[in-house]
């Protein structure tokens, strides 16, 4: 299986993952002050990794067994830590998709970031993730993985705190930071756990089914879950999940590659990435599918209140993140994944469009928007009823396909319960969804000032470059769902898959979900389309509920309290006085009594005879008593 | 209790009694006269325990030339009394300590004769056997005594001499 | 344990270097500032020439004692002048050339006592040196005192807040360590009869007995770990550094410190393997302790350098941990994270001391958006505090994986602490990060200039140094491996 | 006749008030005089110790202690006198200490 690749690939691969990295180093250090360079050495890098990936993509379409190379990157103590990579289907599909968004995203901010200060280093950090998460994508050992997952992380919080003036840029920069970090350390007791009982931590390694007989099942598990706990935190599933709508501060075309379509889907892709052996442990597959589950469902009550149309978005992508774990956990490897690559297509769609219309309007709040006559940006809205039909899962376009895959995969589940919950989940999407659009499509209440939209044109090549990405990607939206076949065929080579999808006899399921989503629609265009006024819909007569939501389930003030009660006012502020009080007060205290003694010695001593008498005489008295008692 | 020994206890006691007046009293004068009046007990004690020439040198020179001078210096500073700092507490405990802890002491080296000695054997030294014994076996330590008051001579002239130069330190 | 003899003294070299910069700084007049800061950046510069090719020029697969040098001192009492370096000494021997020569660039700007300030650095550095080559147990006493008394003039003289408490704390402190170190050293010396005090001959010869190696290693631990910043005895390190000038912070961190686990490894491990498996534990919980501690207390300091001083405690903490594992990735991490720390705090304390020469205060609370005034401080300081946080590519990661793997599989409770210790060590440092290159722009830092082409240079000698070692780091690993590893063998069996 | 302790006791009180004359009086002349006592009492315990051992060396101590007691006299006098004409008082308290012990509010010292 380790056979050595032939030199092309190596030639594609060091090009592919070499030049974003290259271009990293040359923005941040020599041309950030020229935005024009480094946004051409950005492009350039990315475009060519896009074709790199792309043609790897199409030579190994076929191919039987997946491709490794490795080199050893440095050998510490007796541990030696390999640096490869690892071709196969999955790893290649996700390469090709991290590399057409991030070209995509790279060209929309052409338009969206023109004329901020801080261009070239947006373009820096852009190709540090670019070229983190690509290697990240064919990373050959966990142990490499874990290092591109942290600088991910490193990536995503520069790029959140990104406009670092805005104090709340910064405040949610940490925030992302520390709880990825949280499920990193996770992750990483778990990598080093199967490091010490298995010795070698090769992804190829740990997918084969023996992996069960050298671990005790107990360890299984207990790695299985923590590295579960390193998806928890990167995927924002349901305990560190109020760090992704925070982190919609960044600029939007950020929020758009990192926080919906690639970074996110990294922990979804680690679990496909380690499919073989997560199902070994049927414990951790009936977790992931409950996490999946709740923090869907969490996620999508959230979207029902939120007035951001980036948080929105931002609840939504936990949601369907959520929809493909649970796919997976279900043991639907292709249903997951297949809905990973249409959710980053669609979703970036949605995000970009929110792009151009927070450029145009300068507000994220979609009912002002809608006052400002949202209305009239045709394009932007037929993108984005497009993107917001795939999310909602409607026949022609790609969501459709993929979450009947996962809805297939969930039926066929032993428990019902999950299919209801899947079922709920989607009406649910269907209804934020269109509720978004539908506010909208509100005619407008204020008539719209010339100046509000003569200060917005300035770039005409940059308004294009942002038409042009939308249209892509709407485009792929709606071809990428016929490419279901082709996919399925192409990922199940990889994984040995489990029998195809039982989708073809269960007829009654596609007619439900679609009867549901109806149903959706029409109560959402009922509520905001007809009631003018309505804000949040059959939320609004729960006063309680609608509360519950907009704090997100109060689990932000859950780790606000943890966080000042616990570690700054319980353990750092009783260490510190510990450090002030006992043992440097313990120690000066020590100076000082020897300080006094020395004092009051001193005042023994002092010039006066009869003071030094009595010392002389009081030792010859000590020493006569000790004579005559010795 | 013959009458020797009641005389020793007698003796013993006016001594005590005179040195505990000489060390409270505030007026120096009356101190020295205590002090003379104890030695004078001394004397005697040195009679009763066999040191007749001793008694007398005793009398000669302590109650006479020492206490004497000291009368003399009393006199020429004329300081009579002991101003307000009489027995400072601070001074008073420690001292009192000290010399009961000399006191303790000595008393346990001597008490273990206490039990098997029934007393002294009644011996006189004469004075002459005395010095024919002092001028054979401490010939060389009566030299150094000699010398020694010469060289106290010297000093005390040095001392007292009333340089020229510095005459300005009159008394105030 | 060879050992080849050299065919240049090398190593004397370079302590004469040192010498010879010290003598003509003293003969130069006080006033000519310039020719004494020329002359000190000539020779630090040699002696970081010096290191790099020692460094270069080891053979590694050869292994053992190399460039070994020894002249008779006192053949009365056995002691020689005996200098070598192996795979543990040459990293710190480049980190002492590195950070001597970036630290003397730093103190470009330095105008009050400008000759006693190179000269007393000089003798510092002197001291350092001898201490990390020397293979004589008295010698490495001689030079442990010689690198601790410029150190209190240093810090009383040039100091900022609290420097007299700093200073007298700190230099106490390291006395009550030495005071300790010496009736080890000489209880060892004696107990082996074989009136000696080379380190070779010791532990080779010598056999001591397990109760005298118990006692030995722990008076040398607690000794070597009182400036290794040992978690009970830490206390002085945060002080030392707010007191300090940055230059010598930047020494006395990145270096000095470093002095403390050398000892421990170099005169407590070598010669007494049963008290270090003795004592392991213990040093597992301290080392733990120390981790935990020095970050939780780094949450809430109000000071800049006090976080970065209980920063630095915290990854001492990490080295300590590494030596208490009695592995040889352990070992290695923890040799690893000595260089890497040393590197990362040279390079805190330098942007540090900029920001503190320019806005003249160093509490967190009235500090804020220098990202937008002083842009290029602000990017080192992001690149020191992202290598504090263990991000990977950046050196001090490698170090820290490599301690935390043999950590687990040792201590691993311990080892699970230590891990989670990490989120909080990100948060410390983020929140440092945040309140003063983040926000917007306070007018009153409006005018402040920015870095200087001359200014960056040490600043990006000590990044690259970072990043080269961060993506590189088998260039370290196989030097440090080349002696732990025949080391471990040799000792554990 | 009486016991060789009991003279020693005497000689031993007598010592012990010498002594507390010597450390107590804040006088240099009494001081002077507590030591005279002290010697004095030295000297009984001599003369008992002689007549207890039954040999004259005791009493030729005594003979010694005297010519001490007498020249310390002497000498320790005219050093009074001497101290006396420079400070004008006879306080064992140098003067600088006494301005000391004043500031330092040292109360009954």
């Amino acid at each position: 299986m380790m056979s050595s690749p032939p030199i092309e690939v190596v030639l594609l691969l060091a090009v592919a993952l070499g030049l974003p990295l290259t271009a990293f180093g040359v923005i941040m250090t020599l041309t950030r002050s020229q935005p024009r360079v480094s946004a051409i050495i950005s492009l350039g890098a990315i475009a060519v990794a896009f074709g790199a990936s792309l043609s790897l993509l199409i030579a190994h379409w076929g191919m039987p067994t997946p491709l490794v190379y490795e080199i050893t990157w440095l050998v510490a103590g007796e541990l030696p830590i390999p640096l490869g990579v690892l071709l196969d289907p999955t790893s290649l599909l996700m390469l090709t998709v991290v590399a057409a968004i991030s070209l995509l995203v790279q060209i929309y901010s052409l338009g969206y970031m023109a004329g901020d200060p801080g261009f070239g280093r947006y373009y820096g950090c852009m190709s540090l993730f670019a070229w983190a998460m690509l290697t990240l994508t064919v990373s050959s050992s966990l142990i490499q993985l874990y290092i591109f997952w942290e600088l991910v992380g490193l990536a995503s919080y520069l790029l959140i705190g990104f406009w670092f003036e805005k104090w709340t840029a910064s405040e949610a920069g940490k925030k992302a930071f520390v709880m990825t970090r949280l499920g990193d350390t996770a992750f990483l007791l778990g990598l080093i756990l199967l490091w010490l009982n298995l010795g070698d931590l090769s992804i190829a390694g740990l997918n084969d089914p023996q992996v069960a007989d050298r671990l005790s099942p107990g360890q299984l598990t207990l790695a299985a879950v923590l590295i579960f706990g390193g998806i928890i935190g990167k995927s924002a599933q349901f305990p560190l999940l109020t760090w992704l709508p925070d982190a919609m501060e960044g600029p939007t075309p950020v929020s758009a590659l990192l926080h919906s379509a690639t970074m996110v889907a990294a922990g979804v892709y680690l679990f496909a990435r380690l499919f073989g052996f997560f199902s070994l442990s049927p414990a951790v597959m009936t977790l992931c599918l409950a996490v999946g589950t709740l923090s869907m469902l969490l996620a999508a009550s959230m979207a029902l209140v939120s007035r951001d149309i980036k948080q929105v978005w931002a609840y939504s992508t936990i949601s369907q993140l959520g929809y493909m774990l649970m796919g997976l956990g279900a043991g639907g490897f292709t249903a997951g994944v297949f809905h990973l690559t249409t959710h980053a297509g669609f979703k970036a769609l949605l995000f970009l469009c929110a792009g151009v219309l927070i450029h145009h309007f300068d507000t994220n709040d979609i009912f002002r928007m809608s006052q400002r006559g949202s209305r009239r940006q045709r394009l932007t809205l037929v993108c984005l009823v497009i993107g917001a039909a795939a999310l909602s899962g409607l026949p022609p376009l790609s969501g459709f396909f993929s979450k009947e895959m996962i809805l297939a995969h969930l039926a066929v589940h032993a428990h019902p319960f999950w299919l209801a919950a899947g079922l709920l989940g989607s009406f649910l999407t269907a209804y934020y969804t269109f509720r978004l659009i539908f506010v909208l499509l509100r005619p407008a209440a204020e008539t719209p000032s010339d100046d509000a939209e003569g200060h917005h044109h300035s770039e005409p090549f940059g308004e294009l470059c942002m038409a042009a990405v939308l249209v892509t990607l709407a485009g792929l939206t709606v071809v990428l769902g016929f490419g279901q076949g082709a996919l399925t065929h192409f990922l199940s080579a990889a994984a040995g898959a489990p029998p195809p999808a039982p989708a073809h006899h269960l007829g009654w399921l596609p007619v439900v979900v679609l009867t549901l989503t109806g149903a959706a629609i029409v109560a959402a265009w009922w509520e905001f389309a007809r009631q003018k006024r309505s804000e949040t819909g059959w939320v609004d007569r729960f006063p309680t509920l609608a509360t519950l939501f907009a704090r997100r389930w109060y689990l932000d003030d859950l780790y606000r309290w943890l966080l000042d009660r616990v570690v700054y006012g319980g353990f750092s502020r009783a260490f510190t006085w510990n450090d002030q009080r006992v043992i440097d007060g313990g120690l000066d205290g020590l100076g000082q009594t020897v300080i006094d003694w020395g004092a009051i010695s001193a005042r023994l001593n002092r010039s006066q005879i009869q003071f030094r008498l009595m010392v002389l005489f009081a030792v010859v008295a000590v020493l006569v008593l000790y004579l005559a008692f010795a | 209790m013959t009458v020797y020994s009641l005389l020793f206890y007698l003796l013993s006691l006016l001594t005590l009694a005179a040195t505990a007046m000489a060390v409270t009293r505030r007026h120096m004068v009356h101190a020295v006269l205590y002090l003379v009046l104890s030695f004078f007990g001394t004397a005697l004690l040195f009679y009763l325990l066999g040191a007749p020439l001793l008694a007398a040198l005793e009398v000669i020179i302590y109650a006479g030339a020492i206490m004497v001078l000291f009368l003399f210096i009393i006199m020429m500073i004329r300081v009579e009394k002991e101003d307000d700092r009489f027995f400072p507490f601070l001074q008073w405990w420690p001292a009192l300590l000290i010399s009961g802890g000399f006191l303790a002491g000595l008393l346990a080296l001597s008490r273990e004769d206490l039990v098997r000695q029934p007393g002294m054997t009644v011996a006189q030294a004469l004075p002459q056997v005395f010095g024919i014994h002092l001028f054979r076996d401490h010939w060389l330590a009566i030299e150094i005594a000699s010398l020694l008051l010469l060289i106290a001579l010297v000093g005390v002239l040095h001392l007292s001499r009333r340089r020229r130069a510095d005459a300005i330190e009159e008394a105030p | 344990m060879q050992v080849h003899a050299t065919s240049f003294p090398f190593l004397t070299s370079l302590l004469l270097c040192c010498g010879l910069g010290l003598a003509i700084i003293l003969l130069l007049p006080a006033h000519r500032e310039r020719e004494i800061k020329l002359v000190s950046a000539v020779f630090s510069g040699l002696t970081l020439v010096i290191s790099l090719y020692l460094y270069l020029a080891y053979d590694r697969d050869l292994g053992g004692q190399q460039f070994a040098e020894s002249w008779e001192w006192v053949p009365a009492l056995g002691i020689r002048f005996a200098n070598a370096a192996d795979g543990f000494s040459l990293p710190m021997l480049l980190l002492t050339g590195i950070v001597f020569f970036t630290a003397v660039l730093t103190a470009w700007e330095l105008n009050y006592r400008v000759k006693e300030f190179f000269a007393l650095t000089f003798l510092l550095v002197l001291g350092v040196f001898g201490l990390f080559m020397s293979l004589d147990l008295f010698f490495i006493f001689v030079w442990f005192d010689v690198s601790l008394f410029p150190m209190y003039l240093l810090i009383a003289i040039w100091g900022s807040t609290r420097k007299e408490y700093g200073a007298m704390k700190l230099t106490l402190y390291l006395l009550a360590g030495s005071a300790l170190i010496l009736p080890a050293i000489l209880y060892l010396v004696v107990g082996a009869g074989l009136s000696s005090f080379s380190l070779i001959t010791l532990m080779q010869e010598a056999v001591f007995s397990p109760g005298q190696q118990r006692l030995a290693f722990l008076l040398l631990y607690i000794g070597f770990g009182i400036l290794a910043g040992v978690w009970p005895f830490h206390t002085w390190s945060p002080v030392g550094h707010v007191a300090a000038p940055t230059a010598v912070s930047m020494i006395h961190a990145g270096v000095l410190m470093k002095i403390g686990a050398f000892g421990i490894l170099r005169v407590g491990i070598y010669l007494c393997p049963e008290g270090w498996s003795y004592w392991s534990p213990v040093m597992a919980f301290l080392a733990t302790a120390g981790i935990v501690y020095g970050a939780l207390v780094g949450l809430s300091q109000t000071d800049l350098k006090y976080v970065i001083g209980y920063s630095s405690v915290s990854h001492m903490g990490i080295v300590g941990l590494g030596l208490a594992t009695l592995t040889v990735d352990g070992l290695s991490g923890a040799v690893y994270q000595m260089f890497a720390h040393g590197i990362m705090t040279a390079l805190f304390f330098s942007s540090v001391g900029y920001i503190y020469d320019r806005t003249h205060t160093k509490a967190i609370a009235d500090l804020g958006g220098l990202g937008r005034t002083l842009p290029r401080a602000s990017s080192f300081f992001i690149l020191a505090a992202m290598t504090g946080i263990g991000v990977p590519c950046l050196a001090s990661f490698w170090g820290e994986l490599v301690v935390f793997l043999s950590a687990v599989r040792v201590f691993p409770i311990y080892g699970a602490l230590v891990v989670l210790a990490l989120v909080i060590s990100a948060l410390f440092m983020l929140r440092v990060v945040q309140k003063t290159c983040y926000g917007p722009p306070l007018e009153r830092y409006a005018g402040l200039d920015d870095m200087g082409n001359g200014a960056m240079v040490p600043r990006l000698i000590l990044a690259a140094v970072i990043i080269g070692f961060g993506l590189f780091p088998g260039a370290l690993f196989d030097m440090i491996n080349s002696a732990a590893i025949p080391f471990i063998e040799g000792v554990l069996g | 006749m009486v016991p060789f302790s009991h003279s020693l006791l005497v000689a031993a009180l007598l010592f012990g008030m010498g002594l507390f004359c010597l450390l107590t009086r804040r006088n240099l002349i009494m001081m002077l005089l507590g030591i005279e006592v002290m010697l004095n009492a030295g000297a009984l315990a001599f003369v008992a110790a002689s007549l207890h051992w039954q040999q004259m060396d005791g009493q030729a101590m005594v003979l010694f202690i005297l010519t001490v007691a007498a020249t310390e006299v002497s000498v320790g006098l005219a050093l009074i006198v001497a101290l006396y004409r420079r400070t004008g008082s006879v306080d064992p308290d140098p003067p600088a200490d006494r301005q000391l012990a004043a500031q330092a509010g040292e109360g009954g010292v």
